[in-house]
């Protein structure tokens, strides 16, 4: 029975769902949220559930991580495809980078107005 | 982009251009702009010789845009608006008109457009569009929000030129659409005759509008509606006297309104005064000015001996040889009623006791008023004693657009075999009379006595206080509003009509602009449920 | 005081000046022109006294004026004749005087009823004048403490027959001539302005 | 003399500021103007593209053709613009670190040929957009920054699904061969690419229900950034995004789709304008409007109209940088870009500068504008699309109802402050002033390119 | 030619002042009253014209009354007496019925700038009355022309003439004839219609100034002016006058039924008198031009 649960097809759909919940989670968050980190935070939630997703639809059993290390100098053919890691290596460091530069901002705009709730932020709009 | 040609309709209308600037050239003005004047100038002139649609339609807008900023100087905030958004959806139907031939015939080119293979649905389409045009340019009813203000409020040279030039564009435009590219048997009649009668109820309202207005400027303003309300029903009737009746008319109101205008505005120049009820009495004290203003004002209501009297008698034997009887009684009604604002205008500003007693104390009027006035004068007087001197332009015009010209018997004679009258004996005679009547009264023992002062009047044995008001006649033409059917008339506003219109998209823009102030999360609300629902239809 | 005008005007020698005509030296046009002004007469339409009931009927149907040629009209500017009927106050004959200087030569004055010759019955009243002729040039009169419309008819005949053959001197003629005197006895009368001014100072009034 | 050095010299210059700090400015000028010697290099060879490899399978490449030759050109010379004009400003030299990543960013949108690439340099934009947008460092500005971060990380998540989807159907990341292989995937999972893809880009083209945010970005950001923001950033999503699709082949009902969207959007923002009080958000509600006209033109698949489309990018970025620059002028002396301040201001320069930019955005004869909405007229009129004609004029009549009251009021009313320009300001605008009426009696060189262009961005990318 | 224009005026001024007088001899019957003599119009513009003295306001106010005789010569010179034209035909070959309309209006413009330069405000009021009445009688008038130039094809007064050879237009176009003589009487100035000279109301409207050689020439103008319009009407209804008994009596019928109705109404008021103008005859005169 263990021997079903080892597919390369099982393992997507586990991932999927997976990714799928992590998503919607996010989403609530950054939808129903008030407090500005929060709503930051659920944004890189929504960004790694992508990227776990990514990963793991591209991930098969038995097959090793494409990591070029000691010895191993070429992707051969036991290895995962390395393109989607790559990117997501990429993408992860520029959500990394995102979400410093928003939460800095933050920091700054309550410093500034002391106020961290998200309807509460009306400086900008038709000055009527 | 930009190629001319020279044709006899365009030097006709350039010939009024350059006549107008020139004269105009000379009256004093307070906002020196020549860059603007020359832009115009030189607009009016791409208009007029251009020979594609696209030569005109960058004229029409120069002309449009440049106007706006000779207007700007003066004119308050909702003037400037009304005018350039009138004139601009006007090009913009002119565009939209010049887009639709492109689509039909292919080309911009005016000898390369034949409307042969052109359904009649997209020809009528043109047509409405170029009609839009010509209402907001000639101010025809619903489209005349914009005239009486602008032509008040501009200063005072600049409302003659608009007069006299920027409001006859749109006949050009007529005459060069309608009968040289589209040519008239393209043309569905039943839309020329809702314009002719759109025209004529143009001019009745004009005109007792006209008579109601306590404003010299905006009398002449509505008087100036009225009287191309004329040339547009005249034009809608296609045929070849009535387009010559349409030129001569253009020709005649050109002049009556720049001599009207400079005249009130060398009036103004000096008084500092614009309403009637504070003018009057300044008959003596300028008595050319006066002399003036009578020629325009004969013109204006078409009298015999002057010119004004040869383009209205056209316009009643065109309308005649067509048997359009009613449309000639509405004609009749609006130029018979034409005669009570001039004699308004004229009684106003000279006749009646003086409203202010220091009317000593106004300076000379400068010597430089007077150049484009005797122009205008000049010109009248000879249209009235030779009348048939400038058809042979018209029959080359007729020709050059496709219509057999019209019957031309030498100069003092003018009109088609329907009926015709001699100019020169018309005005020798009146002189004649004139002289031998004076000589008569010269002659006449009978001692004439000057009256001791201005109050020296019979008044029932009283005599009337330095400061009652006696020019109490400025307001001749307010009982005319106690007529039912002329108080029916004047009751017509457009001003509610384009009022709702500005309201309704400012509500509009109320709405559409609340939703640019949405906040970050309520975008991102946005956002998904705008994925949701194309996701949704897609699945579909 | 011009001594020669008064003793002329007493009542006797009036009467018997129709007989002695000034020397007749018009021409035939003069004549012709003469005989035409009297068959047309425009009068005034301006009652000053009590005397004005009189001329409805002398103007209207019952006694018929118009077949004499003698029309009313409203402005003193169309008018030959001005009739002064009855007494005439102080502020009347401001009114009197302006009106007869707007009327166009030649003009004649008629002068209904006692008043007008001697003050009549307000012979002693503070504010009536007594004679009028001291103030305007009159051509006729018609005694009678307001004659009926006859009388009124019979002033005009006779003046239209004293214009025709030009018997006596018309009074505007007078009026013009020795308009010094005539002035000094308004002015004597109405103060400097003797035209109708509005704001009237009684105190400035002496009443002889 | 590879494409790379367009993208590496601006980082280059920005990563090496410590180095010149205060002569900053003159080092980016420099920049600009090496880049500007660059693109008239690659000009005489023009379809040229580079194949980078770093790895056997991963690789980048860069592509340069016609239209992005154009689209290089035109925001080079706007940065150039934005360096020359700004050069006399000592006191913030951090603008000039972030514009140079900004330029490098945009370059690198409009060469890049693969999905990824064009999604990392979809990043590096957008965050020096962010910065860019907090630079005033007040309240105002951080909570515009805030609200652009919140939108931007929404539209790269989705930009983010569209490519997952596509690299797990398909497995290649270069343009032309997804473009070749787009129409072997099933209906469903196409549909959801594309999608993902529009809502990805269509929230930075800034289209009709994707566009709520801007007006508020461009009130919270200094003038003159805003005018980079509306001559470069938007065009160059625009232009990503249109590549993309035309690579896709994508079928006629989706393009019919995106020109009633490009409608209805020059639509709405139109309208908005009408009531606003704040020239500042006038302007972006202009530029959102005139964004919609371009959806519109582009979306129409003929080449008069994407020729005419491509012309209106380069006069809208010319009038908008012209207005944007002459309203900061406005803004430092009158303390606020509200409508009695814009009213109280007199200058007879920039009066006109203003005058010839609303005329020419207007699309009104002299200017070059007119030339723009008249090809893209003449088009959908050659196309039958007279309905189309009809709601463009009717809209810009709306337009023009606004940008001349904006006229009449500075006009007609009491002035308050007298504007003196300096020389270098005056000389720049006039300069712009005199290229579009140039442009607008002149358009015949320009308008050959842009119908080369818009060959080009019709095929799509084709080979490699 | 010039006798010819000469006997015409003569024959106006003449035949003018003869109605006039008869006028006023008839109304004063109908008042009960023996009424002038027939030359009384004579006697009155002769003692005018010889009066010594007339007051002038000024070179307008003497310029004023001779256009406005001038308009009314004008206006009798180019209608020609007879229908078959070779004697006392005036100028009207050179001119048609568009021009006469048009001279009918100048007389009154004469007077309106003459009466406006002495600036009494009487005659101001005057002037008003009539050019607001002037506007409701045109309407009626030219559109019963229009009609006959429609119907008869031409606008020359001669042919208009000649094609009433077997029936008059007044049978032939009965509408047009009822409305044209409506506005006829308020041209003559006859009692529904004379607001505008009106002696209690507006101290006698236009005239007010007007003395001596001023008012003669008033008078004997618009006695050539009522003759000149009796003659339009004769002309364009009553087929025109074959000899000159046949105009005395032709004119004469007319002059009498526009008496007879003068005397038994009372006065309208300008706005009235517009009023009715404007629905009256008009109607009559539009439905007439539909069956033309």
């Amino acid at each position: 029975m263990l021997e079903t649960l080892n597919q390369t097809t099982f393992l997507h759909t586990v991932v999927a769902i997976g990714s799928f919940t992590i998503f919607t989670i996010g989403l609530v968050g950054v939808l129903s949220k008030k407090n500005l980190f929060k709503i930051f935070l659920s944004l890189s939630i929504v960004e790694s559930s992508l990227f776990l997703f990514f990963i793991g639809s591209h991930f098969e059993v038995g097959k090793a991580a494409p990591i070029v290390a000691d010895g191993i100098k070429l992707f051969d053919g036991h290895m995962v495809d390395p393109v989607p890691q790559a990117m997501i290596l990429t993408t992860i460091v520029i959500g990394v980078a995102v979400l410093a530069l928003s939460l800095t901002f933050v920091v700054n705009y309550y410093r500034l107005s002391g106020n961290i709730d998200i309807d509460k932020m009306d400086e900008l709009g038709e000055v009527q | 982009m930009f190629n001319f040609e020279i044709t006899a309709l365009g030097n006709m209308f350039f010939g009024l251009t350059v006549l107008v600037f020139v004269s105009l050239f000379f009256v004093p003005n307070k906002h020196r702009s020549v860059t603007l004047y020359s832009l115009l100038f030189a607009s009016l002139a791409c208009i007029f010789y251009a020979s594609d649609l696209i030569t005109l339609f960058i004229g029409w807008e120069i002309m449009g845009w440049s106007s706006y900023f000779l207007i700007a100087k003066t004119a308050d905030k909702q003037t400037l608006q009304k005018y350039i958004v009138f004139n601009i959806g006007g090009a913009f139907t002119l565009l939209g008109a010049i887009i639709l031939i492109y689509g039909a015939c292919g080309s911009f080119v005016y000898s390369e457009l034949d409307f042969s293979a052109v359904p009649s649905g997209q020809v009528t389409a043109i047509t409405i569009l170029l009609l839009l045009t010509l209402f907001v340019k000639s101010g025809i009813m619903p489209f005349h929000y914009w005239v009486v203000d602008s032509y008040s409020q501009s200063n005072d040279l600049f409302s003659a030129v608009l007069s006299a030039i920027i409001s006859k564009t749109g006949v050009f435009a007529f005459i060069l659409i309608f009968f040289q590219i589209i040519t008239v048997q393209y043309l569905q009649t039943p839309i020329l005759e809702v314009v002719a009668w759109l025209g004529v109820l143009t001019s009745i309202i004009a005109t007792f509008k006209a008579i109601n207005e306590d404003e010299a400027k905006r009398l002449l303003a509505y008087s100036s509606i009225a009287q191309v309300g004329y040339i547009v029903t005249i034009l809608s009737i296609m045929g070849s006297l009535s387009l010559e009746a349409a030129l001569y008319h253009t020709v005649i109101h050109t002049f009556v309104k720049l001599l009207l205008f400079i005249n009130v505005a060398a009036i103004i120049y000096v008084s500092k005064q614009h309403r009637f009820s504070t003018l009057g009495g300044l008959l003596y004290k300028y008595p050319l000015n006066f002399i003036l203003l009578v020629v325009g004002i004969i013109s204006l209501a078409g009298m015999p001996p002057l010119g004004g009297f040869s383009s209205k008698f056209l316009i009643y034997t065109a309308l005649l040889e067509e048997h359009k009887g009613l449309l000639l009684a509405a004609v009749l009604f609006s130029s018979a009623s034409a005669f009570l604002y001039c004699y308004k205008l004229v009684y106003g500003i000279y006749l009646g006791q003086p409203t202010n007693p220091k009317t000593e104390a106004y300076p000379r009027i400068p010597l430089r008023f007077y150049v484009p006035q005797i122009l205008g004068a000049v010109i009248l007087i000879t249209l009235g004693t030779i009348p048939g001197v400038i058809v042979p332009m018209f029959n080359g015009i007729l020709g050059s657009v496709g219509f057999e010209p019209v019957l031309y018997r030498g100069v003092f004679v003018l009109g088609s075999d329907f009926a015709s009258f001699n100019g020169g004996v018309v005005i020798g005679a009146f002189g004649l009379i004139f002289v031998l009547i004076l000589l008569f009264f010269v002659r006449l023992k009978n001692r004439s006595v000057k009256p001791k002062d201005r109050l020296d009047i019979s008044y029932c044995g009283e005599v009337p206080r330095a400061d009652v008001n006696l020019h109490y006649g400025y307001g001749m033409g307010r009982e005319l509003s106690r007529i039912g059917l002329i108080k029916m008339i004047l009751s017509r506003s457009s001003h509610a009509l384009w009022q709702r219109v500005s309201t309704l998209f400012g509500d509009l823009s109320g709405i559409t602009q609340k939703l640019y102030t949405l906040s970050a999360q309520n975008m991102g609300l946005v956002i998904f449920a705008f994925f949701t629902i194309l996701l949704y239809m897609g699945v579909k | 005081m011009q001594k020669g005008f008064v003793a002329y005007n007493n009542e006797q020698k009036s009467l018997e000046a129709e007989t002695e005509g000034i020397k007749n030296s018009q021409t035939l046009i003069q004549k012709a022109m003469n005989w035409f002004s009297a068959r047309s007469m425009f009068v005034v339409a301006y009652g000053t006294g009590c005397g004005a009931i009189e001329m409805p009927p002398v103007f209207t149907s019952r006694y018929d004026i118009e077949r004499l040629g003698v029309v009313g009209v409203a402005t003193p500017r169309q008018a030959d004749i001005m009739i002064v009927s009855g007494y005439c106050s102080l502020k009347t004959l401001r009114r009197v005087i302006r009106t007869y200087e707007q009327m166009s030569e030649p003009k004649y004055v008629i002068a209904l009823g006692s008043c007008t010759i001697n003050g009549g019955m307000y012979w002693d009243s503070y504010n009536t004048i007594k004679k009028l002729e001291e103030y305007i040039g009159v051509d006729m009169y018609v005694a009678g403490c307001m004659p009926r419309p006859e009388a009124l008819i019979e002033g005009f005949v006779k003046l239209q027959e004293s214009i025709r053959n030009n018997t006596i001197q018309p009074g505007y003629v007078k009026y013009r001539e020795d308009y010094a005197y005539y002035q000094a006895n308004q002015e004597k009368l109405l103060g400097k302005e003797t035209q109708p001014v509005y704001e009237e100072d009684y105190a400035g009034m002496n009443l002889s | 003399m590879s494409l790379v050095y367009f993208i590496a010299i601006p980082i280059l210059a920005s990563f090496l500021t410590p180095f010149y700090k205060n002569y900053l400015r003159f080092v980016s000028v420099l920049v600009n103007i090496l880049l500007a010697g660059f693109a008239a290099f690659f000009y005489s060879r023009l379809p040229l593209n580079e194949f980078i490899s770093l790895d056997s399978p991963l690789s980048i490449i860069f592509i340069l053709d016609y239209v992005s030759f154009f689209f290089v050109s035109l925001f080079i010379g706007v940065m150039l613009f934005f360096s020359l004009y700004s050069i006399k400003e000592k006191n913030n030299t951090a603008v000039f670190v972030v514009t140079n990543i900004f330029t490098s960013g945009a370059l690198g949108l409009i060469l890049s040929a693969d999905i990824f690439n064009i999604y990392i340099f979809f990043e590096i934009a957008s965050i020096s957009a962010y910065i860019l947008t907090g630079l005033n460092r007040d309240k105002v500005a951080y909570s515009g920054a805030i609200k652009y971060m919140i939108v931007g990380a929404v539209a790269s998540i989705f930009l983010l699904l569209g490519i997952m989807l596509m690299y797990l159907n398909l497995g290649y990341l270069t343009l032309s061969s997804i473009g070749a292989g787009f129409h072997t995937m099933d209906k469903g999972i196409q549909y959801l690419v594309l999608l993902s893809l529009f809502i990805g880009f269509g929230i930075k083209t800034e289209i009709l229900p994707l566009n709520f945010w801007v007006a508020d970005i461009y009130q919270a950001t200094p003038t003159k950034i805003a005018a980079l923001f509306s001559a470069v950033l938007s065009k160059a999503y625009l232009f990503v995004f249109f590549h993309i699709l035309y690579t896709l082949k994508v079928d006629a009902p989706a393009l019919l789709f995106l020109t009633a969207i490009g409608l209805l959007s020059f639509a709405v923002a139109e309208l908005s304008a009408l009531r606003s009080k704040d020239v500042k958000r006038i302007f972006a509600y202009s530029t959102l409007g005139q964004l919609g006209v371009l959806f519109l033109a582009l979306s129409s698949a003929n080449v008069v109209v994407v020729s005419g489309a491509l012309f209106l990018i380069l006069v809208h970025s010319i009038s908008k940088l012209m207005l944007f620059f002459s309203l900061d002028l406005v803004e430092k002396k009158m303390h606020s870009t509200r409508v009695e301040a814009f009213a109280g201001f007199r200058s007879a320069f920039l009066f006109t500068i203003f005058a010839i930019g609303f005329l020419s955005l207007l699309g009104i004869p002299p200017f070059a504008g007119f030339i723009a909405k008249l090809t893209i007229l003449k088009g959908f009129a050659s196309m039958g699309a007279y309905g189309i004609v009809g709601a463009i004029l009717a809209i810009s009549l709306v337009e023009a109802t606004y940008f001349f009251r904006l006229l009449s009021a500075n006009q007609r009313s009491k002035k308050t402050a007298e504007i003196k320009v300096p020389l270098l300001q005056k000389i720049m605008l006039s300069l712009l002033a005199l290229a579009i009426l140039y442009l607008g009696l002149f358009p015949q060189g320009l308008l050959d390119f842009c119908t080369d262009a818009a060959q080009t961005l019709i095929q799509g990318v084709i080979h490699v | 030619m010039f006798i010819d224009l000469l006997i015409m005026l003569v024959m106006a001024y003449g035949f003018g002042f003869l109605y006039y007088g008869l006028y006023r001899n008839i109304s004063a019957r109908v008042h009960g009253r023996f009424g002038p003599s027939l030359a009384q119009s004579f006697y009155d513009s002769i003692k005018l014209f010889t009066k010594d003295t007339s007051t002038d306001f000024g070179w307008m106010f003497f310029a004023g009354p001779i256009i406005m005789a001038s308009g009314a010569i004008l206006t009798v010179l180019f209608i020609p007496y007879f229908n078959h034209g070779e004697r006392l035909v005036g100028l009207s070959p050179y001119g048609n019925l568009i021009v006469v309309l048009y001279f009918m209006v100048l007389g009154p413009l004469g007077n309106a700038l003459g009466v406006g330069s002495h600036g009494n405000p009487f005659g101001a009021m005057g002037i008003t009355r009539g050019l607001t009445r002037l506007l409701g009688l045109e309407m009626p008038f030219y559109i019963a022309v229009v009609g006959l130039m429609i119907a008869n094809e031409s606008a020359d007064i001669g042919t208009i003439m000649a094609n009433q050879a077997e029936t008059y237009n007044i049978i032939a176009h009965p509408l047009l004839f009822i409305a044209a003589f409506i506005s006829f009487l308020g041209f003559l100035g006859k009692s529904p219609f004379d607001v505008v000279g009106a002696p209690q109301e507006v101290y006698s409207g236009p005239a007010v100034e007007f003395g001596g050689k001023f008012l003669a020439l008033a008078l004997s103008q618009s006695a050539i002016f009522s003759f000149a319009k009796l003659l339009l009407m004769v002309d364009l209804f009553l087929g025109g006058a074959d000899s000159l008994w046949d105009l005395i009596l032709k004119t004469f019928v007319l002059f009498v039924a526009s008496v007879f109705v003068g005397n038994v109404y009372g006065r309208f008021t300008t706005a009235q008198s517009v009023d009715f103008l404007l629905k009256v005859p008009t109607v009559i005169a539009i439905v007439g031009l539909l069956f033309v």
